[in-house]
């Protein structure tokens, strides 16, 4: 066994960065903030690399299963004699295999920040950002009880908040910062009740202890029903609903899109590969809960999965801002995840989905991140996110398309690159687990490919463009990272995940199921052909396609006008028609009773006034009837 | 000399002095009535404290004095009264009690 | 007369002798040398205030018509301090021309009242207890009616004699009728016979009006106000204080000691007349202008809170009503103090004169706020002692509702006093009262007053000697 | 019988009196009428054999009281002026009040059964009277004898003063000019 | 001398040093230097006592101190303090220095401004060592009055209004008190002997159950009122809106924590009985404050109204714990009367920072403050971040406290109210939010708003060390947490060790 002690560094070190930056920033030059939060950043890495050797490889046997070791855990608030809330550091291998996802992705886009956000204000506040992001995620994903995860879920909140409204000065990029921490705020309010439930119910925050097939929370909280769900379906539902929220799955989806006016790098590192995939993290930190204790908060699971994955793709198709379609293209992944969760069964070749689901968050990681960075280099290019106004930058920008070339290719599932063998993992298993979903996929698929296509093609090929000055590739610091990342989308789907990442820490066999994944071959191929045919030359092929189902396509163009109804909500139910009428409440009933009450008396004053007339007369009869009442009163009548 | 007469005749003579004259004191609209009608008041108490002293208690003089005493005071009174009225007098040129209604409210 | 006698005798005796002396003086003074008469008579009043409080054993004389005890001799010496306070404020008040002429008369008719007064705290049965009572009234109509140029004083006069004449009228008929019922006028032989028939209640309830009128209890307050307004001011604070402090003593005495056989009832009726004088008096108060009519209601109010006290019924009662009118005592001349100094200055009675006098007049607007705290029982100052005790002898009765209704009512009381600190501190006047400065014993009245409302709620030990004498009043 | 004669006939004068001195609008013959009420007391009172009581009764309220009351309405009115009367709502309440006091008195009195005191009955001479008077034991009287002098002495200053007229200023008429 | 006598007796030298300076520059200065000990004094204190309590000293109450006042009611002047109390002192503290330094340019009649300050900080520190009931009392109307004068005389807006409702409503709320106060006195020897007003002692005994049912309605409405107990909360959105800057400090800070301070020392400690037969009720009330204040909150426009409904939301949540009536929850209760304290003083400082500049306060004139005054707009942040319960800040610990402790009730009716309350940290988000968008963000509404110059020194001062105290209970709570829970197991088991059955 290894000591993992240093682990806790990981997290902290940008920590360090952040508060060093954060309060020095502003004096020092801006490059060298950058420098700072890269370097930091950079540190992490290398120890998780190490972690990850040494958690894999140098301290494993092989063929024993991997266990979780606690590396450090520090007490933080003791609340109830049961229940503390404890700080520390988990390590096995969804932790470990995030870390390496976190630190990778946060380093490359720290290294492209520095191209991307030069000459911009605040160029020092966004690295310190970016180095408080790293931490709450690394924190998250270290965590040791769900306590600390909420915590640290909550960090990672208001980080993402924060960079979203970066640009603080648009009233768009404040909305849209607004919308994301309040929606996943309601969420975090199902993750805090679950937590609630959960732990009140197991007397345990511990995760050990949670997921322990002989633990507390399997063998005891399955009973008293409620609905005809167990309290611990019950708050397996909540507590997925906090997942939901981070993870965009519908429908807690809407902040996720706006989130894009956030800076590209923002969107790359915390939209596609690392905070919206917390959701899908905590989900299978948990999964052996959901698996033997709760079987039915796990269809929940792949149901919301498959229903967002299905959505998300049918409306990536219509849009027509660049880091939207990625944005909805992320959800729809995610939810690719979330069903390979809700499908699987635990331990053995029954995980199938547990491991595919991880799988994919890795690759999935590489190539999203490669996208909107690639889509970043775009729009450093172009300075415009919608592509009705691009065209055939493919001369302008080689590397940048090159890369993205690729990730298009990966996210489409094309064979031999890395998003096919994640992918394939997930059919298989929702073909295992529930057929349904499984043909949900598989449009699914096709329409990924579609609309990928159909974005890369507007992009880099279609109608030739003037752009107001001519489009350049980016410098080197910002391909570099490109380059990376398209090198990992290509070689990632080579992992031994199912040696690595199993539910059960065992390891087991997948070999690659041909009767599926050809048909889903083929369908991606079919996708990519639609979007080349529509795409790739200037045709009035899609305002043909879009008039031919123009419901369909004004639906989907809206976004199912899901933002309209939580407008609704939110402005006509929530502001005008509770505080609203609370506000007036306040002033006029309960206020305008304590006022009331003042008016009253002085009214009383004024109306009693006629006793003091002046006239003796009146005062000798108010003294003579007074006795004579109280005679009367207190002789006769007492 | 008095066996005959009940003490109650006495007592319902002064309780209805009294009452007239508080009477006269709620409805005359003259000060010195006003004034008048105290003695009313003040002349039916010293009835009571004697008829008691004289039927009920004769051992001690106690009610007796109490008249006596009654009187003085009501003598004192009536000087410092009527000194004021004439002040009244002086200053409002009327003593209607009406009149001295300057402070109310 | 022997000396022990003397001593057992001696605020009456020696206050007696003091005014004599003052109206012997008077004729042996030229008409420029009068205003010496002042210093003189403060000088002989200090000397009779600080022999008041050489110790002495109670007594019993006249064959029990005059009775006095430790806790009687400080009750005297409280009003004592209190009259030596509104001395010193009278000063510049009776320097004015037009008073200067009348000036001895003024102490005389003041002392007389005090004596008075003594003689109806020491007073052994109804006669004394009664002439007391009138001694301490009938040259207050005087007084009131002291500054003859103003219609005013006149009517402040009027309505005092006369509402004070139909008063004590039905207290007398009471009287005789606790005479007939009883067969005594001594208040031991009283206590001894007196029953709960019919008629002896219909006595009691007589009586009962009169010292509510004198106690200015609702509803036989009604003469209260106007009297006050119309009154000078030193005389009204004079009324206030000292005139309704003797009455409060002598009525819980008299409750205490010669109807403790009918306590269930009084305690009703207390009750009820307590909660109806907090309200009225408030709410009347809550609307004044005029100052002196202002603290006229509010010592109204004041009065209904001296009541909870009286409805402890216990030691606790008594010496919370005792200290109660201590720390009033000290309150009410510190507000009618800064009333005087500033009418004698500027003639100005009216709150609304009072705006922006923070700006001018800081050290008086300062005693001010401090009175009325004191008055609305704030702490830390002296006023909040004085009415939690009372408070805590009512709750020591079981009386919480009635507890709870006072607090409301000192709520209310808060209302109208922090308009006065209000109108001082807070709002704006172009026209301010100018700065003055008092003459030095009218400051001397001042500071005194200051220095009770501070020195009384701290220090202890005042409290548990009123409540040691106390003891031996109770039944 | 001669006893009760006389004493219904002086009752019938006090009440009659009474009634009419706070009924009649001659504010002169009130004080008259008050005159006969008080002497009619002054009667009851020898009827009780209280001489010394009945003779100060006579000189101080008749001889005394009565006559400053005259002077003063000599002084204040006219003879020959009626006096206004109340409203017939002030009449009316005070009527009611009144007549219920009285009737509740009464009725109280009328249930209450008053007992003698057994105790032998001391002299009500002007001897007896004089010797309480300055006697300072049990039942002297002579504490409140001194007192009153006090009380009288100062309603005399406190008259005097109040009615003192005082030379007026210029400034004091303008002052009652305003008023 | 007593240590704890001292909290009392510094502001007074310092009214009094400050009766012999000259002009508002000294006064300010003087007042700076007798808060600054103070502010040494309560660190001091927090040491010992943590010191005393690591030597193993289990006594109840430490640093005690007693004397008597009046034999006769045996009122005795009684000091102590144990967990509870120190963090409440340590706050009281933290939020007068800062008051000080907030108020640093009141030029206006600035003695008499600083004399109050300080009387009312007096009173607050005296109520909190009072473990007597009868100076408890006197102490909190002491903390209570001269709130009047410094609403009056240096607020702005309706302010003679605001500082009457103010004065009033709370001391209606302390006629509710003291009856309650006389009654537990006059029930304190229930079996005969010597009544008594120590609260230690009464806690000893059982007040007879019909005076408790009777009495604990009174004792916790009366300091519910303070504590801005729905319905009786409406002083506080007026009064904080017209007071001057300090003193909303010091109000919403401090003085509201009198409130459930007492609310639990008196009105629960000593009456739990009627505590678990009544405390439905209440409950509800809470509740419907946590909520009703957050939804009030999102709709205001002026600043200082935000924050006051926001204050009612979190003082509910207070009594809300309070109520819940377990060790954890309690700890909670305490844990947000402190954070509460730190964070609202923080608001109100900056909201008279702001409006010191601005001249408005009303959100909609304003906007993209953060690019004209960074330091204040990012202090603002962090007091947002804290107050919606963002974790590694004071709200975070407090709030999770409160639900986990509220949780721990099974039956219905307590799960209910306590996902309503947990739904308050949602609806905190969205008025909070609200609020740093238009405030901070956005553009720039007035151009006059870009000549405005950022925070001086010694706003930065005021504003560092609220923060600075947020952090550090946020990050590290455990210190605060054991120190006041260990001072509460004896409250806990007088409250819950004698439940009454049929409770639900």
């Amino acid at each position: 066994m290894t000591d993992f002690t240093y682990t806790i560094l990981i997290p902290l070190v940008p920590l360090a960065v952040f508060i060093f930056v954060g309060l020095t920033g502003h004096k020092m030059k801006p490059i060298v903030s950058g420098l700072i939060g890269t370097a930091g950043l950079a540190f992490a890495a290398v120890l998780a690399y190490i972690t990850a050797f040494n958690y894999f490889w140098i301290g494993h046997t092989a063929g024993t299963g991997y266990t979780s070791i606690k590396a450090f855990e520090i007490s933080w608030l003791h609340l109830t004699e049961h229940l503390t809330i404890k700080l520390g550091s988990l390590i096995d291998p969804i932790s470990v295999m995030m870390l390496v996802v976190i630190t990778t992705v946060s380093l490359m886009v720290h290294i492209y920040s520095i191209g991307y956000m030069k000459g911009e204000r605040g160029y020092h506040r966004f690295f310190a950002f970016l180095s408080l992001f790293s931490f709450s995620m690394l924190g998250l994903v270290l965590a040791t009880n769900i306590f600390q995860m909420y915590i640290f879920w909550e960090l990672v909140g208001v980080s993402s908040f924060l960079l979203i409204g970066f640009y603080y000065e648009k009233p768009s990029a404040v909305a849209a910062s607004k919308k994301a921490f309040i929606v996943t705020r309601f969420a975090d309010l199902g993750f805090l009740i679950g937590i609630l439930m959960l732990s009140f119910n197991t007397n345990t925050f511990d995760f050990q202890t949670l997921v322990s097939p002989t633990g507390p929370a399997i063998t005891q909280a399955g009973g008293a029903a409620f609905m005809g769900l167990s309290v611990l379906s019950w708050s397996l539902i909540f507590i997925f609903m906090g997942g939901a929220g981070k993870s965009a799955m519908f429908p807690l989806h809407i902040w996720l899109p706006d989130a894009m006016e956030g800076p590209t790098p923002v969107s790359a590192l915390i939209h596609a590969a690392t905070m919206v995939v917390a959701g899908v993290y905590l989900v299978a930190r948990l999964f052996p809960v959901y698996a033997l204790g709760a079987p039915d908060a796990l269809h929940v699971v792949a149901w919301v999965g498959g229903i967002s994955s299905l959505f998300a793709a049918v409306i990536a198709c219509t849009q027509t801002d660049i880091k939207r379609v990625l944005a909805y293209s992320t959800m729809s992944q995610i939810g690719y995840m979330m069903l390979a969760l809700g499908v699987s069964g635990f331990g053995g070749h029954e995980g199938l989905g547990f491991m595919a689901s991880n799988f994919h968050l890795f690759t999935h990681a590489m190539f999203k991140a490669l996208l909107f960075l690639g889509a970043g280099a775009v729009i450093h290019a172009v300075h415009s996110n919608d592509m009705s106004g691009m065209g055939n930058l493919r001369k302008y920008l080689p590397v940048t398309h090159a890369t993205f070339l690729i990730a298009c290719i990966t996210i489409a599932g094309i064979p031999p690159l890395s998003g096919f063998f994640s992918k394939d993992e997930i059919l298989v298993a929702a073909f295992e687990g529930n057929k349904a979903l499984f043909f949900i996929e598989y449009a699914v698929a096709g329409l990924t490919a579609f609309y990928m296509f159909r974005l890369y093609y507007s992009i880099f090929w279609g109608k030739e463009t003037h752009y107001h000055h001519t489009p350049h590739e980016a410098p080197l610091v910002m391909t570099i990272p490109l380059m990376i990342l398209a090198f990992g989308s290509i070689f990632a789907g080579f992992l031994p995940f199912h040696n690595l990442v199993t539910s059960d820490g065992l390891p087991f066999e997948t070999p690659t199921e041909w009767s599926i994944a050809i048909p889903s071959v083929l369908i991606a191929l079919l996708g990519i052909g639609v979007a080349t045919f529509m795409y790739r030359k200037v045709t009035g092929v899609p305002d043909k396609i879009a008039g031919a189902f123009s419901h369909l396509y004004k639906w989907s163009y809206h976004k199912f006008y899901m933002d309209e109804v939580y407008l609704f909500v939110t402005k006509k139910v929530i502001f005008n028609l509770i505080s609203r009428p609370v506000a007036w409440f306040d002033r006029h009933v309960v206020d305008g009773t304590m006022n009331g009450i003042a008016g009253i008396t002085q009214f009383a004053s004024v109306k009693i006034k006629g006793f003091q007339s002046g006239r003796v007369q009146q005062y000798a009869f108010v003294f003579v009837t007074g006795a004579i009442a109280l005679v009367l009163i207190f002789v006769y009548l007492w | 000399m008095t066996g005959t007469i009940p003490l109650m005749y006495f007592l319902v003579i002064s309780t209805l002095m009294f009452f007239i004259g508080i009477y006269g004191f709620l409805t005359r609209r003259n000060l010195i009535t006003m004034l008048m009608s105290i003695e009313l008041i003040l002349n039916s108490v010293n009835i009571n404290f004697v008829a008691f002293n004289k039927y009920l208690y004769p051992q001690h003089l106690s009610g007796h004095f109490f008249s006596l005493i009654v009187i003085a005071v009501a003598a004192a009174e009536a000087a410092v009264a009527i000194a004021i009225i004439i002040n009244i007098y002086r200053n409002f040129k009327s003593i209607d009690v009406d009149k001295v209604d300057q402070m109310r409210y | 007369m022997s000396i022990t006698d003397f001593l057992t005798m001696r605020h009456e005796v020696l206050l007696t002798i003091l005014a004599i002396l003052i109206l012997i003086i008077d004729l042996n003074l030229k008409k420029e040398q009068k205003h010496y008469i002042i210093p003189i008579v403060l000088c002989l009043f200090m000397v009779h205030v600080i022999i008041g409080f050489l110790p002495a054993e109670g007594g019993v004389l006249f064959g029990g018509m005059y009775k006095t005890s430790a806790l009687t001799m400080m009750m005297k010496n409280i009003l004592n301090v209190g009259v030596m306070i509104i001395l010193f404020q009278s000063n510049g008040w009776l320097r004015k021309p037009d008073n200067q002429e009348k000036m001895s008369e003024y102490f005389i008719l003041l002392f007389s009242t005090l004596i008075g007064m003594y003689f109806m705290i020491s007073s052994g049965d109804f006669l004394m207890f009664y002439l007391g009572l009138e001694l301490a009234t009938i040259p207050m109509a005087a007084l009131a009616a002291y500054t003859h140029h103003q219609s005013r004083s006149a009517e402040a006069g009027i309505k005092l004699i006369l509402s004070s004449a139909l008063s004590s009228g039905i207290l007398l008929f009471g009287l005789s009728l606790i005479y007939g019922t009883t067969g005594s006028i001594y208040f031991d032989k009283i206590g001894e016979v007196f029953t709960n028939s019919p008629l002896q209640i219909l006595a009691f309830i007589f009586f009962f009006t009169g010292m509510a009128f004198k106690i200015s209890l609702v509803p036989f307050h009604l003469w209260t106000a106007d009297v006050y307004e119309g009154s000078p001011v030193n005389v009204t604070s004079y009324f206030s204080v000292i005139s309704k402090g003797a009455a409060s003593f002598i009525f819980v005495i008299i409750l205490f000691t010669v109807f403790h056989s009918i306590s269930y009832l009084w305690k009703d009726i207390v009750y009820l007349i307590a909660v109806s004088t907090m309200t009225v008096g408030n709410l009347f108060a809550m609307r004044q202008k005029n100052m002196k009519r202002f603290l006229a209601f509010s010592s109204i109010a004041q009065a209904g809170f001296i009541l909870l006290g009286i409805l402890g019924g216990n030691v606790l009662g008594m010496t919370s009503v005792i200290y109660f009118v201590l720390v009033y005592i000290f309150s009410n001349l510190g507000a009618f103090g800064v009333v005087a100094a500033i009418s004698a200055a500027t003639g100005k009675e009216s709150m609304d004169d009072y705006d922006g006098l923070y700006a001018t007049n800081p050290k008086l607007s300062l005693l001010m706020t401090l009175s009325m705290f004191s008055l609305a029982g704030i702490p830390p100052v002296a006023g909040f002692f004085g009415k939690f005790f009372l408070f805590t002898a009512a709750a020591s009765g079981g009386y919480y509702w009635l507890v709870f209704i006072a607090v409301l009512n000192a709520t209310v009381s808060l209302y109208y006093y922090l308009l006065v600190v209000k109108a001082m501190f807070i709002n704006k006047n172009e026209t301010p009262l100018a700065h003055f400065k008092s003459d030095f014993l009218t400051r001397v009245g001042l500071v005194s007053c200051m220095l009770g409302i501070f020195v009384l709620g701290f220090w202890s030990q005042i409290y548990e000697i009123i409540n040691s004498l106390s003891i031996g009043i109770t039944f | 019988m001669n006893s009760e004669l006389m004493f219904f006939i002086l009752a019938g004068m006090i009440l009659i009196f009474s009634v009419m001195t706070v009924t009649t609008r001659r504010i002169l013959r009130a004080a008259v009428y008050l005159l006969f009420v008080l002497i009619s007391t002054a009667g009851l009172y020898f009827m009780l054999n209280y001489n010394f009581l009945a003779a100060v009764q006579l000189t101080v309220y008749a001889g005394g009281i009565v006559v400053l009351i005259i002077f003063s309405i000599l002084l204040t009115s006219h003879i020959s002026e009626r006096a206004v009367v109340a409203g017939w709502k002030q009449n009316l309440l005070s009527a009611l009040s009144v007549v219920a006091g009285a009737a509740l008195t009464l009725i109280t009195m009328f249930n209450y059964t008053f007992t003698a005191s057994s105790e032998p009955a001391s002299g009500s001479s002007v001897k007896d009277v004089g010797t309480a008077l300055v006697s300072y034991g049990d039942n002297g009287f002579a504490l409140p004898f001194e007192v009153i002098s006090i009380l009288l002495l100062a309603a005399m200053i406190g008259a005097i003063i109040v009615a003192r007229r005082e030379k007026l200023k210029i400034e004091e008429k303008e002052i009652r000019r305003e008023n | 001398m007593n240590i704890l006598s001292l909290f009392v007796l510094i502001p007074v030298l310092t009214i009094v040093g400050i009766l012999f300076t000259k002009d508002y520059k000294q006064t300010r200065v003087v007042s700076a230097i007798g808060m600054g000990i103070q502010l040494v004094l309560a660190g001091l204190l927090i040491y010992l006592y943590l010191a005393e309590r690591n030597a193993g000293n289990t006594a109840a109450m430490l640093f005690t101190y007693d004397t008597v006042w009046f034999p006769t009611l045996n009122i005795h002047y009684s000091v102590g303090v144990d967990g509870i109390s120190v963090a409440m002192i340590g706050l009281t503290a933290i939020v007068v220095f800062a008051g000080i330094f907030a108020s640093w340019m009141v030029t206006f009649l600035s003695r008499e401004f600083f004399i109050s300050l300080i009387l009312l900080s007096s009173g607050v520190f005296g109520f909190f060592i009072s473990l007597d009931l009868f100076t408890m009392f006197l102490f909190y109307e002491v903390a209570v009055i001269p709130m009047y004068l410094l609403i009056g005389i240096w607020g702005s807006g309706p302010k003679e209004y605001s500082a009457m409702k103010l004065t009033l409503m709370l001391m209606a709320g302390s006629a509710l008190i003291l009856v309650g106060l006389l009654g537990i006195y006059f029930n304190s020897a229930p079996g005969g002997g010597q009544l008594t007003w120590n609260i230690q002692q009464i806690a000893r005994i059982q007040i007879p159950i019909q005076m408790q049912r009777f009495l604990f309605p009174f004792t916790f409405i009366g300091f519910g009122i303070l504590g801005a107990l729905f319905p009786f909360h409406t002083w506080s959105p007026d009064g904080h809106a017209s007071a001057p800057t300090a003193v909303s400090m010091l109000h919403a800070g401090v003085l509201m924590k009198l409130g459930g301070y007492g609310a639990f020392r008196v009105a629960m400690y000593l009456m739990p009985e009627a505590a678990q037969e009544q405390a439905w009720i209440f409950i509800i009330l809470t509740s419907i404050s946590v909520v009703y204040g957050a939804f009030g909150a999102i709709w205001q426009k002026d600043l200082k109204y935000i924050n006051a409904y926001s204050s009612v939301s979190h003082c509910g949540l207070v009594l809300f714990a309070v109520l819940m009536m377990n060790q954890t929850a309690m700890n909670g209760a305490v844990i947000q009367m402190i954070s509460h304290g730190l964070m609202t003083a923080l608001f109100f400082a900056l909201i008279g920072m702001i409006y010191g500049r601005t001249h408005t306060r009303m959100i909609n004139e304003m906007g993209g403050l953060m690019k004209v005054m960074p330091f204040l707009g990012v202090a603002w942040v962090i007091g947002g971040l804290a107050s919606l319960g963002l974790p590694g800040l004071s709200g975070f610990v407090a709030e999770m406290t409160v639900f986990v402790g509220a949780f721990q009730h099974t039956d219905v009716f307590h799960r209910t109210v306590t996902i309503l309350a947990t739904s308050s940290i949602v609806v905190t988000a969205v008025y909070i939010l609200r609020v740093v968008g238009a405030l901070l963000f956005g553009p720039i509404k007035d151009d006059h708003f870009l000549q405005l110059d950022d925070a001086k020194w010694y706003e930065r001062f005021s504003t560092i060390t609220l923060i600075v105290s947020i952090a550090a209970i946020g990050l590290a709570p455990l210190w605060l947490s054991d120190m006041i829970g260990s001072s509460l197991v004896p409250m806990v088991e007088k409250i819950t060790g004698m439940s009454i059955a049929g409770l639900f």
